[in-house]
């Protein structure tokens, strides 16, 4: 104990403070410190859809459009492209048509983008050329790839300027059938012949780490123009399109990173791009090492992209427009931890070794409280600290679904309906809000998040079957109302009248943390209120994805995170033709209602406005009767920054936000050592103890040399 | 003064609550040069006295009152300290067991050195030449390299040297000696004693010998000490206890100490008696080193080609020391090992051609009895239960209550209560379980009883009584016995005829009169020599 | 030489046993179409897909007996077969994470390293000055207390003991990173408090098993004829008792020393510390049965290799051992 | 509509203790065996543990005979607690506290809202300024309790004095007798403690509320079965195997024995951990592709902790297993043993009557301790995740929830806490039993020699 005590001290003597969880020697400097829970598996942009994974895609790819950092709301900004692209539709004969004409009109769209002169990826060895101009490392043998071992190892590496084919190669790519992208299902039906592509692709027999040249292979729908302009077209009309192109999927991939990977013996050494990503982005990955840490660190030949110098009205106040027209990134490198719990993660942060974080549930109580007003704001010991709190709504939705599959609470029986209604308004979701989401949530009164277009506030907004309009606000109707609607439904009181027992319904849920059990036992006592019995069938993460396939779930959790902020993207999620079970689409809970699916492709091709509006308003009548979904909430993400970290706005659309990120070094370093003194009295107290421990014994022993036998 | 005086000794064990005098009131004096012998049974605290001297009891015994006197300072008033200066430099004392004595893991020369540094501050080379003359003087050859050994390559007579040089190396003025030869045999036995007597007198030391042998005490003591039951009955030179003595236990002792005599063996039984058993040829072998994949490489030959026979009512009794393939040949015949080669025809039927089942019948006609009284039965099952055993078996005796009723007979056919039937053996003494275990014998009405060492656990009276025991069941039943001990008192006793083995062979075997009064063979002679004996 | 190469020969169907253990629990329940839906993630996978890793895999051949085969193929074309073999050449393939397992191993065998044998060293040293301590004193109020602390160090979760020393150490007196580790040097002070935790939590019961190990030799007759001698208690304890006692640990602890490769799970996955044992909780946890597998695989290998250590450290250190009885 | 339910869980258990019982019965006449057994209860801590470990298998017994009224299933041991179970507040409350742990908003008399700590449904609510009068009436029903328990106490010494035959005056002279004076008092503070609770916890949550407003004290209660059940009925599926593997390994030798051998050391060269692991996740995905088979959660949730105790019982007999091959080979060659084999009695006879009793106290004190390992081992395995069903009280997830709920603040330290006590009350009792048990079957370690100072 003394030993380890001590060799803890004179440690810490040599580098104070002693509870810095990372080495200390970069802290001054201008590194971010940030945290990842769950290891990557896809650095790949063809495959990678994953929030974890676009922290780091996000820095290292750079798509053709990004969200602009500063205005709200969310509006598209040209980030490689030289301007947001409108596009042209065309006739079955190839005419231009006007904008508003009609549908099925529109045989054609095409997006040209003309990409800017100059960007150029970052360093690496599948670039790397020798004198002659052959690509040195592409036909390397196993033996040399083994003495490599890690890209670090390869002495050469080479850069490129980017070109409009490295687009083409990308959207090429979602059709490998080896790189299973997620979006194939979606863009195999806008993009002219991607999937006539993915299925030549997929009938050809190859091996799997084998190259695929896909420059050989002919993709009417994404062709180039010239070095620096390439035109997407588009099978029909999607006026939504525009929003993928700031999404990773359409990030540039070289071919040579494709053809450098594929050689054999890189995949024993963890060497593919899924997990050493090539791009034009501001960073560069310079360290995987997804056990404990990834590095990211400034891409030297990043093109000169500057700071915004226009955003919202309170922008300048809150001191977001200082490095107006400054070029980006600021910050030289960004260190990710792996930290698989939030507590750990929570305490580093408070001791100022993280600079940002949010707020853990178990952190919250300590970190913030709500006003008279119901706002929330930090706890005077935060606010001391100068932690600055930020708020914002996602453009997301977290519910309950009911499989409308299942033979007790789906289908469209006047039954069925009745119980799910009867559910939704007895499961009360102000509660779960404040007891699981410490309040960080808005109660959905429907698919749509705030923000979205054709959301609206107040008493025109609530869901009427739910909620009452009492008092100036929403109010759920009493539970007496939802045993009324069960007692229609035909459980009186949840008893169900075939086995006399009480009525028994199953959740079904992945197996996760601790957490989980209070959240079920929850669930239980909510539906026990109406008499009825739930069971909680937990399974693990695949074989519940394979459940939700097959239509044998009852009643889930499920959430949707917006790709883009357009109220298709949530209102799809009801789309019949988008069932899970019959297309593996997005809709959960395979609701399929006729009336709601012709009005949905009406509204979808609709610009914003009031025709919309209306649309929309009927659509949410329709989904609110239904109730296929208990609606949930919308959760509100809370992120806290130290005082010396900078331009740290939220933006839930982007996630390349990490290029207009500032910090000040010497802040942090006097802050952390202000906050980290150790407590060392505590060690003398310690070895104060021992000594204590051992008189007693040393007694012993004198006595002992001492006794007599008499 | 004398060289120790011990003057009201009260040792006591047990708890706190209830303690028990184990020594209670001795007193005793060892003059310089002189041996005093402490003899007594079991029990009797000869030992605990001896441990009490130097303060070495075991944990739950105490020292209550008293005083030791060694040169007139009071042992048992000095502080611990004081008293480490005392052990291993002015007395030296010989434990036992050699075999558990000696440190296994620390060399033998290292263990006489240490006491060397202790208490004579040798080092180095003039430690290694003091342990070289130590192991000399106790008649080990080769000292120079044998002290680089370890305990486990030494013979037990050799350890109990070493265990000698050990108490000597300090020089001591008195040396203990608590029952040194007991767990060796006899002709090791001899040795040791007449290495002790005159190293004792060589250096002028004064001895206490503990011992429960009258016939070792016979041959070492000056004065001889009896205890009985913690209390010393009698005192006095050797020639006033082994020729008038006074007190009736001590009388009583040399009575029943077993003796060879020629008047006190039975007679051969005569020749027209039919054969019972008949061995020939037996072989038993012992795997030694096992090679690659367990293919035996060696073998040791614990029994080696032996012929015997038994005829029915006779007493035959092999003798030999530790290692000679008696015991090991007991087991043979009982086809309780396995036998490598030989036959064995046991009333007419060749016992070794027996299927399972036949054999466990004819286990009935064959019982045994073995030596030591705790490890023979069960302690989970009641008397009852364990006489039964053999009858159910053997499917004896009928019915429940008519096995009862047999147990209850045979209980009392061997001296012991019908009542004792519900109890556990761990409330009987040993003389009383070695009755049980004849019992359980006798249930299965066997012809013949094998009897491995059956008293060499108990005190000599104790043993006088079994032995007595045995030869009233032999007249009644006709039983005959095959009696396997190393104590040729008890051969001279009990047997009509003997087999002296050696090595794994028979090397003598003749009616007991010739074989103990006139052997031929070498070794019996050279084993007969070293038995100490009673006038 | 001929007992080494006995016990490489006996340790194959021993390993042998545990790959059937193993593939056993890995496939009574789990078909190869669950592994490859598993391994392909939740996306859309199409049956063609399915087959297709299959093939690549090798899980497409029967599970134990391939009837169609000829000769030895009975046996060799099978699942078990292949990947048997492959364990026993050590390629532990990739996990369903898509990374290769030799790897991951090879690199997360420092940091377990790095913990386990300090907490060995400095748990021997504490024990068995304080085993030493508590049988000299025995039946003592000390002994009797000492004793009794350390039952109730043995009750006590060891759970218990890291969330206290992390909430205490690194929270509220500030000591000690939370968790974290760095290679190098640095590394020390991220391993002070998990070293520190792991030795607390296990020092109850070590003391206990040496107190009982020395006593156990202290009854023993040599000791009696040490104290015969008229050596003093340190020189009976240091020359006699603890050099017979140190063989039944020797044992004890030979047997562990190649198992701490793999590192103490819970500490390590509480303390984030990247090595073998958080990166088999990690495993356990996200249900990725390769890395189960391979982890149970090398376990047991390293536990016959400490049996044989064992065996080998007796040989030396007790001369009454020799390995060619064993 | 009252119908008693047993779950399997229930079945074994309740067997186990049957099956324990049994035992006791059967050596009832050995004076031998209750000498010894005598002789652990006589020893200060061992009885002492005794009486703890009672305690906790009644608690557990009493869960696990359950009826459903109603369509609702519940334990005696519910009906018993039964205002603990439904003082359920809305979230976590600190032991004794009156008011809510967090802030929340509360609509005034006057409709503004203000921002305050909510009072509970339950805990205090009887008292109308709890700041003011909770000392004293926590003082007050304390002492009420405390009455209670020594009245309980006094009626308990009057019995047994009454049996002794000693005379009433004399009634308290168990407490001080130093013989059994631990036991005594070791009963003094479990009556003393129940008085407590008996009178407390119907008014105030004493050991605080969850996340969810469960009262602590409840799920500890609860958590005891849980814990019990796993190390029961776990050390009752080892037994078997270890005795049917080890005792005729170490008779028979031979084949037997090198099969035996080769068994258990392929068995634990696995790491422990990791065959539990395993073991746990096959059988987890079995009993989920048979999930309709279990209709009700409880069922459910019990099937897996019986697959728990079955993976935990069916990877944990080779310790044991070595143990007794190891007894049964020095056994073997015992005298008695040969007796038997020379009177001719079949070896299954030898193996019942002679090895197996011989036996029993090792089987007995490793299964006592394995049985402690087990109720730790809840705890981890529960924390891999491959433990009880989350939905089960138990001291695993307990400690589980309670390090998210320690790094709270202020911490949430109650859960923990009630959870250690729980765990360490039995732990230690159990550990403390199999040492006095050690001592009494087992005495190697008596008798050592040593300078006669001390």
């Amino acid at each position: 104990m003394l030993i380890v005590l001590s060799a803890g001290q004179a440690y810490g003597a040599l580098t104070e403070p002693w509870n810095a969880p990372y080495p200390l020697g970069a802290r001054g400097s201008s590194v971010l410190f940030s945290t990842f829970q769950e290891r990557p598996k896809h650095l790949d942009p063809a495959s990678s859809y994953s929030e974890n994974e676009a922290l780091f895609t996000g820095q290292v790819y750079e798509p053709p459009l990004q969200y602009h950092f500063l205005k709200r709301p969310y509006t598209l900004a040209p980030l490689t492209a030289e301007a947001v692209p409108s596009p042209v539709y065309l006739d079955a004969q190839g005419r231009m048509l006007p904008a508003d004409a009609p549908d099925q009109d529109i045989k054609r769209a095409v997006y040209r983008l003309k990409i800017r002169p100059g960007i150029r990826f970052a360093p690496h060895p599948a670039f790397a050329r020798d004198a002659a101009g052959r690509a040195r490392y592409h036909t390397l043998t196993r033996a040399e790839i083994d003495h490599f071992g890690a890209l670090e190892n390869f002495p050469y590496t080479g850069t490129r300027e980017l070109t409009a084919a490295d687009y083409v190669y990308e959207i090429a790519r979602l059709a490998h059938p080896h790189l299973h992208s997620p979006i194939l299902g979606v863009m195999g039906r806008y993009i002219l012949g991607l999937d006539v592509l993915a299925k030549r692709l997929r009938s050809e027999d190859f091996a799997e780490d084998a190259y695929l040249d896909l420059r050989q292979f002919e993709l009417p729908g994404a062709r180039v123009i010239d070095r620096y302009t390439f035109e997407i077209t588009l099978a029909e009309k999607y006026p939504q399109f525009v929003f993928w192109l700031a999404m990773s999927f359409f990030a540039p991939v070289p071919w040579e990173a494709d053809a450098f990977y594929a050689q054999p013996g890189m995949a024993a050494h963890n060497l593919s791009l899924d997990w050493h990503p090539v791009g034009t982005g501001p960073y560069r990955l310079r360290e995987n090492n997804p056990n404990r840490r990834m590095v990211l660190v400034r891409n030297p030949d990043f093109h000169d992209e500057r700071y915004p110098s226009e955003g919202e009205a309170s922008d300048a106040a809150r001191g977001f427009l200082k490095r107006a027209g400054a070029r980006l990134p600021f910050i030289d490198e960004v260190d990710f931890m792996l930290e698989r719990e939030e507590i750990p993660e929570w305490n580093k942060f408070l001791q100022g070794y993280y600079d940002s974080s949010g707020v853990a549930p178990d952190g919250f109580d300590q970190a913030i409280r709500f006003n008279v007003d119901g706002q929330p704001e930090l706890t005077p010991v935060m606010a001391a600290r100068h932690i600055v709190l930020n708020v914002a709504t996602q453009p997301s939705i977290s519910y309950l679904g009911f499989n409308m599959l299942d033979s007790v609470v789906g289908g469209e029986s006047a039954r069925a309906r009745l119980l799910r209604q009867a559910i939704a308004v007895a499961v009360d979701i102000e509660e779960m809000i404040s007891i699981f989401g410490n309040g960080r949530g808005v109660p959905a009164q429907g698919p749509l998040p705030p923000g979205i277009f054709g959301h609206r506030e107040g008493a025109a907004g609530i869901n009427p079957v739910v909620y009452e309009w009492k008092d100036g606000r929403a109010q759920r109707r009493p539970l007496t109302q939802a045993q009324a609607l069960l007692r229609e439904a035909g459980y009186p009181a949840g008893v169900d009248p075939t086995t006399g027992h009480p009525l028994v319904l199953y959740f079904d849920a992945t197996t996760t943390g601790p957490d989980m059990k209070s959240l079920f036992n929850w669930y239980r006592k909510q539906f026990a209120k109406l008499g009825i019995e739930l069971v909680i069938r937990t399974t693990d993460y695949n074989r519940f994805q394979d459940k939700m396939k097959k239509g044998q779930a009852q009643i889930f959790s499920w959430g949707w995170n917006a790709d883009y902020p357009d109220p298709e993207n949530f209102l799809f999620l009801l789309y019949g033709p988008h069932s899970k079970v019959s297309t593996d689409g997005e809709n959960a809970t395979n609701y399929a209602n006729p009336a709601f699916d012709a009005l949905f492709r009406q509204m979808r091709s609709l610009p914003d406005g009031a025709v919309r509006q209306a649309v929309i308003d009927r659509l949410l009548t329709l989904v609110r009767y239904d109730c296929p979904w208990i609606w949930g909430f919308h959760p509100q993400a809370y992120s806290l920054q130290h005082a010396w970290v900078g331009n740290a706005k939220p933006n839930t659309m982007a996630r390349n936000g990490l290029k207009y990120r500032s910090i000040d070094p010497t802040l942090r370093v006097a802050q952390q050592r202000e906050w980290n003194q150790p407590v060392t009295r505590v060690l003398l107290w310690a070895g104060g103890f021992a000594v204590a421990g051992l008189i007693p014994a040393l007694v012993g022993q004198y006595r002992r040399r001492r006794a007599t036998a008499l | 003064m004398s060289l120790l005086e011990i003057q009201d000794l009260i040792i006591e064990v047990g708890r706190a609550g209830a303690p028990a005098q184990v020594v209670a009131g001795l007193n005793l004096c060892v003059e310089r040069g002189s041996t005093t012998v402490l003899v007594g049974e079991s029990g009797s605290g000869k030992s605990m006295s001896a441990l009490g001297i130097v303060r070495l009891l075991p944990r739950a015994a105490r020292i209550k009152g008293g005083a030791v006197l060694l040169e007139g300072q009071d042992l048992l008033r000095i502080s611990e300290a004081a008293m480490c200066d005392v052990r291993g430099a002015r007395i030296g004392f010989v434990f036992q067991e050699p075999q558990d004595a000696l440190n296994p893991v620390m060399r033998v020369g290292d263990q006489i050195g240490e006491v060397l540094t202790r208490h004579r501050g040798l080092r180095g080379l003039a430690r290694r030449t003091r342990v070289v003359e130590l192991l000399e003087a106790v008649g080990i050859p080769e000292a120079g390299q044998r002290l680089n050994g370890y305990p486990h390559q030494f013979s037990g007579g050799m350890k109990q040297r070493v265990m000698l040089a050990i108490a000597l190396a300090g020089e001591p003025d008195l040396l203990i000696a608590d029952a040194p030869t007991t767990a060796l045999d006899v002709s090791t036995q001899a040795q040791i004693l007449t290495l002790l007597r005159s190293e004792q007198q060589q250096r002028g030391m004064g001895m206490l010998f503990i011992t429960h042998d009258l016939a070792v005490a016979h041959q070492v003591a000056d004065t001889l000490a009896v205890m009985q039951a913690g209390r010393l009955v009698e005192i006095g030179s050797h020639a006033d206890i082994f020729e008038r003595p006074t007190h009736p236990y001590t009388q009583h002792l040399l009575r029943v100490s077993p003796r060879i005599q020629p008047d006190l063996a039975p007679p051969p039984l005569p020749v027209e008696a039919e054969p019972l058993l008949i061995a020939r040829g037996l072989c038993v072998r012992f795997p030694g080193r096992r090679g690659l994949f367990g293919r035996i490489i060696t073998q040791v030959t614990a029994v080696d080609n032996v012929d015997l026979i038994v005829h029915g009512g006779e007493t035959v009794a092999i003798v030999g020391e530790s290692g000679s393939g008696k015991t090991t040949l007991g087991r043979g015949l009982l086809r309780l090992l396995q036998v490598d080669a030989g036959s064995v025809n046991f009333g007419g039927r060749e016992f070794f051609e027996l299927d399972r089942k036949a054999l466990r019948q004819a286990r009935r006609d064959i019982q045994v009895v073995f030596q030591d009284p705790f490890s023979s039965m069960n302690p989970r099952l009641t008397v009852r239960e364990i006489i039964e055993e053999g009858m159910t078996a053997q499917g004896l005796g009928g019915s429940r209550q008519g096995r009862e009723q047999r147990v209850a007979r045979l209980l009392e056919q061997v001296g012991l209560e019908a009542a004792s039937i519900a109890r556990f053996p761990h409330e009987f003494s040993g003389g009383q379980r070695q009755r049980i275990c004849i019992a359980r014998a006798l249930a299965v009405e066997p012809k013949l009883l094998v009897c491995d060492e059956p008293t060499s656990a108990l005190d000599v009276s104790v043993q006088a009584q079994i032995l007595t025991l045995l030869r009233t069941l032999q007249q009644e039943m006709g039983l005959a016995y095959l009696f396997i001990t190393h104590n040729l008192g008890v051969v001279a006793q009990i047997a009509h005829r003997v087999v002296v083995m050696h090595q794994g062979r028979i090397v003598e075997s003749g009616p007991t009169q010739t074989v103990l009064f006139k052997p031929t063979h070498p070794y019996t002679q050279s084993l007969l020599a070293a038995v100490p004996r009673l006038p | 030489m001929t007992y080494l190469i006995r016990r490489i020969l006996y340790a194959v169907p021993i390993l042998l046993g545990v790959n059937v253990i193993t593939f056993v629990l890995f496939f009574v329940v789990n078909s190869p179409d669950n592994m490859a839906r598993m391994h392909l993630g939740q996306r859309y996978v199409t049956e063609q897909a399915i087959e297709n890793w299959k093939h690549v895999h090798g899980y497409d051949l029967p599970r134990l007996w391939n009837p169609e085969a000829a000769g030895t193929g009975h046996v060799t074309r099978t699942i078990f077969y292949q990947n048997s073999v492959r364990l026993f050449m050590l390629d532990f393939g990739r996990s369903d994470g898509g990374r290769d397992i030799g790897f991951d191993i090879r690199q997360r065998m420092v940091p377990s390293l790095s913990i386990a044998v300090p907490v060995l060293i400095i748990e021997l040293f504490l024990s068995v000055a304080f085993g030493l301590a508590v049988a000299l004193l025995r039946g003592s109020y000390l002994d009797r207390w000492i004793t009794l602390l350390c039952v109730a160090g043995m009750s006590i979760s060891s759970l218990f003991f890291i969330i206290a020393g992390q909430y205490l150490v690194a929270r509220v007196w500030r000591l000690a990173p939370i968790s974290g580790y760095a290679g190098g040097l640095e590394s020390v002070k991220f391993l002070v408090l998990p070293v520190f935790v792991q030795v607390i939590s296990g020092l109850g019961a070590n003391v206990r098993w040496n107190r009982t190990v020395f006593l156990e030799e202290v009854s023993r007759d040599y000791v009696r004829t040490a104290w015969a001698k008229g050596l003093t208690e340190s020189g009976v304890l240091s020359r006699h008792i603890l050099r017979n006692a140190l063989l039944p640990l020797l044992t004890t602890i030979v047997v562990t020393l190649p198992g701490l490769f793999l590192g103490s799970l819970i500490t390590e996955s509480f303390f984030a510390i990247p090595g073998l044992g958080s990166y088999t909780i990690d495993a356990i946890q996200s249900q990725d049965f390769a890395i189960v597998r391979a982890m149970v695989f090398l376990g047991s290998l390293l536990y016959i290799v400490g049996l044989m250590l064992t065996d080998i450290s007796y040989a030396w250190a007790d001369p009454r051992v020799r390995l060619a009885e064993t | 509509m009252v119908k008693p339910v047993l779950l399997p869980t229930d079945v074994a258990f309740l067997s186990s203790l049957l099956l324990v019982g049994l035992y006791f019965w059967a050596v009832r006449r050995d004076l031998l065996m209750r000498e010894r057994w005598r002789t652990v209860l006589a020893t200060p801590t061992g009885g002492a543990a005794a009486l703890i470990l009672c305690l906790y298998v009644a608690v557990a017994g009493l869960d696990c005979l359950r009826v459903e009224i109603n369509g609702e299933t519940k334990s005696l041991l519910d009906y018993l607690v039964s205002p603990l179970r439904e003082h359920v507040e809305t979230t976590y409350s600190a032991p004794f506290a009156a008011y809510g742990y967090a802030r929340e908003v509360i609509p005034g008399a006057s409709g503004a809202a203000r921002q305050d700590y909510p009072r509970l449904r339950y805990g205090a609510r009887h008292l109308a300024q709890p700041s003011r009068q909770m000392h004293a009436d926590v003082l007050r029903r304390g002492m009420a309790g405390a009455g209670l328990g020594l009245l309980f106490l006094g009626g308990l010494l009057a019995l047994v004095n009454r049996l002794r035959g000693r005379p009433l005056a004399g009634m308290f002279t168990p407490l001080t007798e130093s013989t059994w004076r631990l036991q005594w008092l070791t009963a003094a503070s479990i009556c003393l403690a129940l008085g407590w609770v008996i009178c407390l916890a119907p008014y105030y949550h004493v050991l605080g509320t969850d996340k969810v407003g469960n009262d602590v004290l409840y799920l500890t209660l609860k958590s005891i079965r849980t814990g019990l059940v796993l190390g029961v009925v776990s050390s009752f599926i080892t037994l078997p195997l270890a005795v049917i593997f080890g005792i005729p390994a170490g008779y028979f030798g031979g084949w037997i024995d090198d099969l035996v051998q080769y068994l258990y050391t392929t068995f634990s060269s696995v790491p422990g951990v990791l065959l539990i692991a395993s073991a746990a996740l096959s059988l987890d995905l079995l009993l989920q592709q048979h999930a309709s088979a279990f209709p009700s959660l409880l069922a459910r949730a019990d099937m897996k902790l019986l697959a728990l105790c079955l993976v935990l019982g069916l990877t944990g007999w080779t310790g044991l297993c070595r143990l007794l091959r190891a007894d049964v080979m020095k056994l073997r060659v015992a005298e008695f043993v040969t007796a038997a084999r020379a009177l001719g009695t079949p070896p299954l006879k030898i193996l019942l009557q002679h090895l197996l009793p011989n036996t029993f106290h090792l089987i007995l004190i490793t299964t006592v301790l394995d049985f402690s390992g087990l109720v730790l081992a809840e705890a981890v395995l529960t924390y891999v995740d491959i433990g009880v069903d989350p939905s089960m009280e138990s001291w695993g997830n307990m400690i589980n929830g309670a390090r998210l709920e320690l790094a709270r603040e202020p911490a949430v330290w109650w859960s923990l806490l009630a959870a250690f006590c729980g765990m360490l009350g039995l732990v230690l009792a159990a550990n403390l039993f199999a040492d006095a048990m050690r001592d009494a079957f087992d005495p190697k370690l008596r008798g050592a020699t040593s300078p006669s100072s001390s």
